[in-house]
């Protein structure tokens, strides 16, 4: 289905405590928006990347997937620095190349953390112990109904193209347009539909308005608590390291 | 034998619509499997949401233990965790992201304390035989996967009575198998099913007793007796089963002795024939 | 087109996350408040936010570039009321950023201030603005302003961020909008048509 | 008998998952019914997407006509034109406001004019035998209108394979009954019909041919013959027929000729034993 997702099921990872994974994500990217671009962000980049494949057996085809939508809007802005617009009109911007290639890095090193971070956590285990951290119940349960539902309608809205596309749906742009208005609206409406027989089939169950799950006990003192900061001083003191040496 | 569940002359119409049916009855007794069946469009599923207390009845009452059902919060909440409905597509009653938190939920709603419910989650895991996945996302499992949680769900509030609507649509005849036995462990051990189907072969093969609902009408006996009534079958625009038939040619050429049961499945005739 | 994660520098993350969170703030009580007063509606905004998720999922058609698609908030705000989609806007945000590496969180309180609060606000003004030239005039208004302001004030973030050495913001602003202008303006104009479409498709069924 | 469709040695493999199937191969005789069986997740629905251009395959082909398709725009439509899929879920694939309107779907994006396009919706409903539903929304159909709007969806583009997943799945028997004699009607005009399905019984009684895909293998042939072979029903995860179970008891004991075709449905029995 989303393959960040299913990869984050099938991690070495899982019984790890999300908030250990946070730590160790959230150091890195610390690291990636913190020191300086130049040598920080490619010595992240390393270090996250090395983390991801080797310790948490992050499978590589699904990072570098991950990485080639956020890269399409990063390249087209990194553009812009290539220029400049000023009273004078348009010209090549002086170190222009720099500026660009520092945000590229930047961005890749931090998209390689948010990726790890995703790509080990399940929201299964991450969604309800946000109540743990003070938000309120009715915004988790959106949240977590948000998350079931969505593949369900996207399992439709999936069929629905494809249903089209059999009937000639993509044949020209007219009828690409005509696909696209039918398979809003049906997937509008079957979402809704989904909504009204759920609340159906969970009065059922029971359902007064609350929807309390008991969530696995995942332990979160563990050895691998102790080694969550490392990468991210790792990261931090080869940059300094070589920021001096350079 | 005492029924657990019983309904008494029943009417029920929807808003606007004629009524589906006018005064229907019918008593499910512990520890035996009663197959409803019918066309669709019948009424199956709305009798099957009056005996779980999702729907009310216009005339007259649904009875738990004798006891008609009162329709307070606290009526509804007797009657739920005694009556389970499961229903036809798994995706309408699982709402959480994992399986053993979706099953979590019949007996936290309830108020138990958190080392009782995930006793509950582990017991009905294990009764319908998924304790492997326990912490597998819903999304990702299969149809089959999903109706067996959609049940442990049902059966983590320990029902008396578990109600099934087409339980065995959309598996494939392995599936369907392996299912009616896990369901069989369940009666044995005294739960109630009620299932819903159209399949008149699954239904003689599968249960004790049967009701038909033809015209606004319950028929109800014994499975083997009420499912060799073609005439019957036919006014409920059901087709005959296998079963009855090669039965009855059987024992019309002393092939099967007078008294012995029809063959519930192809493999059985096999055995009679060595 | 949302800002990727690590793309704006922390002090203007931080900065944009304080701004967009008096209106997510707002918006969960409202939606807390909805969801006590009716316990039915927790599944209907559900199934919504499942919608707008799924409907940044769709390709449109003819408009160049992998990072444009719908993003709903124009019809999610004629239907609920721009509060409610600033918070069903931020979910939507927060599962594209983990479940496609789309935007980011630390970028997550500008991509909300841009596409969960402007957005919904405008192209609820909009439809306002517009109700009395008919239906679908003003669902076409609503949504084509929502998509459309998204697109200016993501420009303009960015432009904050990254000011022209020679041009300042307006030169940078100039500049981001020109190259994102390729794929946002087609698409604001092609989500105000879709919405349309689909309005009157739901209203003839 | 020079095939109209056909599956050439195809192997196919989703995403990251081991393949399906390594080298498939089928043929597609026009106006005949074949019917292809195998258990949840054998691959059925991936070949009929396959058969359809819905996936190109990795290795192999799918010929039209004897010329391998070609996955270009032009190819595909001239596929889709000869080759309808019908979904098993109708509502995947109604998504117009109402049944005219979703039917003239195909012939629209075929660019036909629009008095062609009304004559091609009014042959197709003719076909489904549901001209009185041409003007109703969609989505206050029952279950079995839906099905025959999504089927009338494809015939719209007068196709000469037929393509089904499951189309008898949530239908009650009168209901398969009434679509097995509509498609009945399709295919002695000319249609070929291919389904999918795991009710062997359903198999045994509707089609000439049958292909059972079992382990990733294809086993494929007349059906009568196919369908009693108990022991490849069973690597397929499949229960035996009844029919064949019948037929063959009935010959060991002489009441029913050598060469007598096996009963189809629990009515032959009685018509046998009068």
């Amino acid at each position: 289905m989303l393959a960040i997702d299913a990869a984050a099921y099938r991690s070495p990872w899982r019984r790890h405590h999300p908030a250990a994974k946070a730590l160790l994500a959230g150091g890195l990217l610390g690291c990636a928006l913190l020191l300086p671009p130049w040598p920080g962000a490619p010595v992240t980049a390393a270090v996250t990347l090395a983390v991801a494949l080797c310790w948490a057996r992050m499978p590589p085809r699904t990072l570098l997937r991950a990485a080639r939508i956020p890269l399409g809007f990063v390249l087209t802005g990194a553009l812009t620095f290539l220029v400049t617009v000023g009273p004078d009109g348009i010209g090549w911007a002086d170190g222009g190349a720099g500026r660009a290639g520092e945000v590229v890095a930047r961005c890749g090193a931090a998209v390689l953390c948010q990726v790890l971070f995703a790509g080990t956590t399940p929201l299964a285990d991450a969604l309800p112990r946000l109540t743990r951290l003070g938000l309120p119940a009715a915004l988790v349960e959106v949240t977590a109904l948000v998350y079931r539902l969505l593949f369900v309608v996207l399992d439709t809205a999936r069929r629905t193209r494809q249903a089209q596309a059999g009937r000639l749906g993509d044949r020209s742009l007219r009828a690409a347009w005509r696909s696209l208005g039918g398979l809003g609206s049906a997937v509008f409406v079957r979402s809704f539909d989904r909504a009204r027989r759920l609340e159906a089939g969970l009065a059922g169950r029971g359902y007064t308005g609350s929807l309390p799950v008991v969530v696995a006990e995942i332990p979160l003192r563990t050895p691998f608590l102790a080694a969550a900061p490392l990468p991210a001083v790792a990261a931090a003191s080869v940059t300094f390291a070589l920021g001096n040496l350079l | 034998m005492s029924a657990v569940l019983s309904v008494h002359d029943v009417a029920y119409a929807y808003e606007g619509a004629p009524p589906v049916f006018t005064g229907l009855s019918l008593h499910v007794p512990p520890g035996r499997v009663l197959v409803l069946l019918g066309p669709n469009g019948a009424g199956k599923t709305t009798l099957l949401r009056l005996m779980t207390g999702g729907l009310r009845p216009l005339r007259g009452e649904i009875r738990l233990h004798g006891k008609p059902v009162s329709y307070s919060r606290r009526g509804l909440t007797e009657l739920r965790t005694h009556v389970q409905l499961v229903l036809q597509d798994p995706d309408d009653q699982l709402f959480a992201a994992d399986v053993a938190q979706d099953v979590s939920f019949g007996p936290r709603n309830l108020g138990l304390p958190v080392a009782e419910v995930r006793r509950r989650v582990a017991e009905a895991l294990a009764a319908m035989q998924i304790t492997e996945l326990a912490d597998r996302p819903t999304h990702l499992l299969s149809f089959g996967q999903r109706k067996r949680v959609a049940i442990a769900g049902a059966l983590a509030l320990r029902p008396q009575v578990l109600v099934l609507d087409e339980p065995a649509a959309g598996l494939d005849p392995a599936g369907v198998t392996a299912l009616l036995e896990t369901l069989e462990e369940l009666r044995s051990a005294g739960t109630a099913i009620v299932a819903s189907t159209h399949d008149v072969d699954l239904a003689h093969r599968w249960a004790q007793d049967a009701a038909v609902l033809a015209e606004g009408r319950l028929h109800t006996g014994p499975a083997a007796e009420l499912l060799a009534d073609e005439s019957l079958l036919r006014s409920a625009r059901l087709t005959p089963a296998w079963g009855p038939a090669v039965g009855r040619l059987l024992r019309r050429h002393g092939l099967l002795p007078p008294g012995a049961p029809d063959p519930r499945t192809p493999a059985d005739l096999d055995r009679l024939t060595g | 087109m949302h800002i990727a994660e690590g793309y704006l520098p922390v002090s203007h993350a931080i900065a944009w996350s304080v701004a967009a969170a008096p209106f997510v703030v707002h918006g969960v009580v409202t939606l807390s408040r909805r969801v006590a007063a009716d316990p039915e509606s927790k599944l209907l905004l559900g199934a919504c936010g499942a919608f707008c998720f799924v409907l940044s999922a769709l390709k449109i058609p003819s408009v160049t570039g992998s990072c444009s698609h719908p993003t709903g908030t124009g019809l999610g705000a004629v239907l609920f009321r721009p509060p409610i989609m600033t918070v069903l806007g931020t979910i939507t945000l927060v599962f594209q950023a983990l479940l496609l590496a789309h935007g980011g969180l630390t970028t997550l309180g500008a991509n909300v201030f841009s596409m969960a609060v402007i957005g919904p606000w405008v192209g609820y003004g909009c439809y306002l603005l517009t109700r009395r030239l008919g239906l679908l005039p003003a669902v076409f208004a609503g949504a084509f302003a929502a998509d459309l302001v998204t697109y200016c004030v993501t420009s303009a973030q960015l432009a904050l961020a990254f000011p022209d050495p020679q041009g300042g913001f307006a030169g940078a602003l100039a500049k981001f909008g020109g190259v994102f202008a390729v794929t946002q303006l087609p698409l604001a104009v092609s989500e105000g048509l879709l919405t349309v479409l689909v309005v009157r498709l739901l209203r003839t069924s």
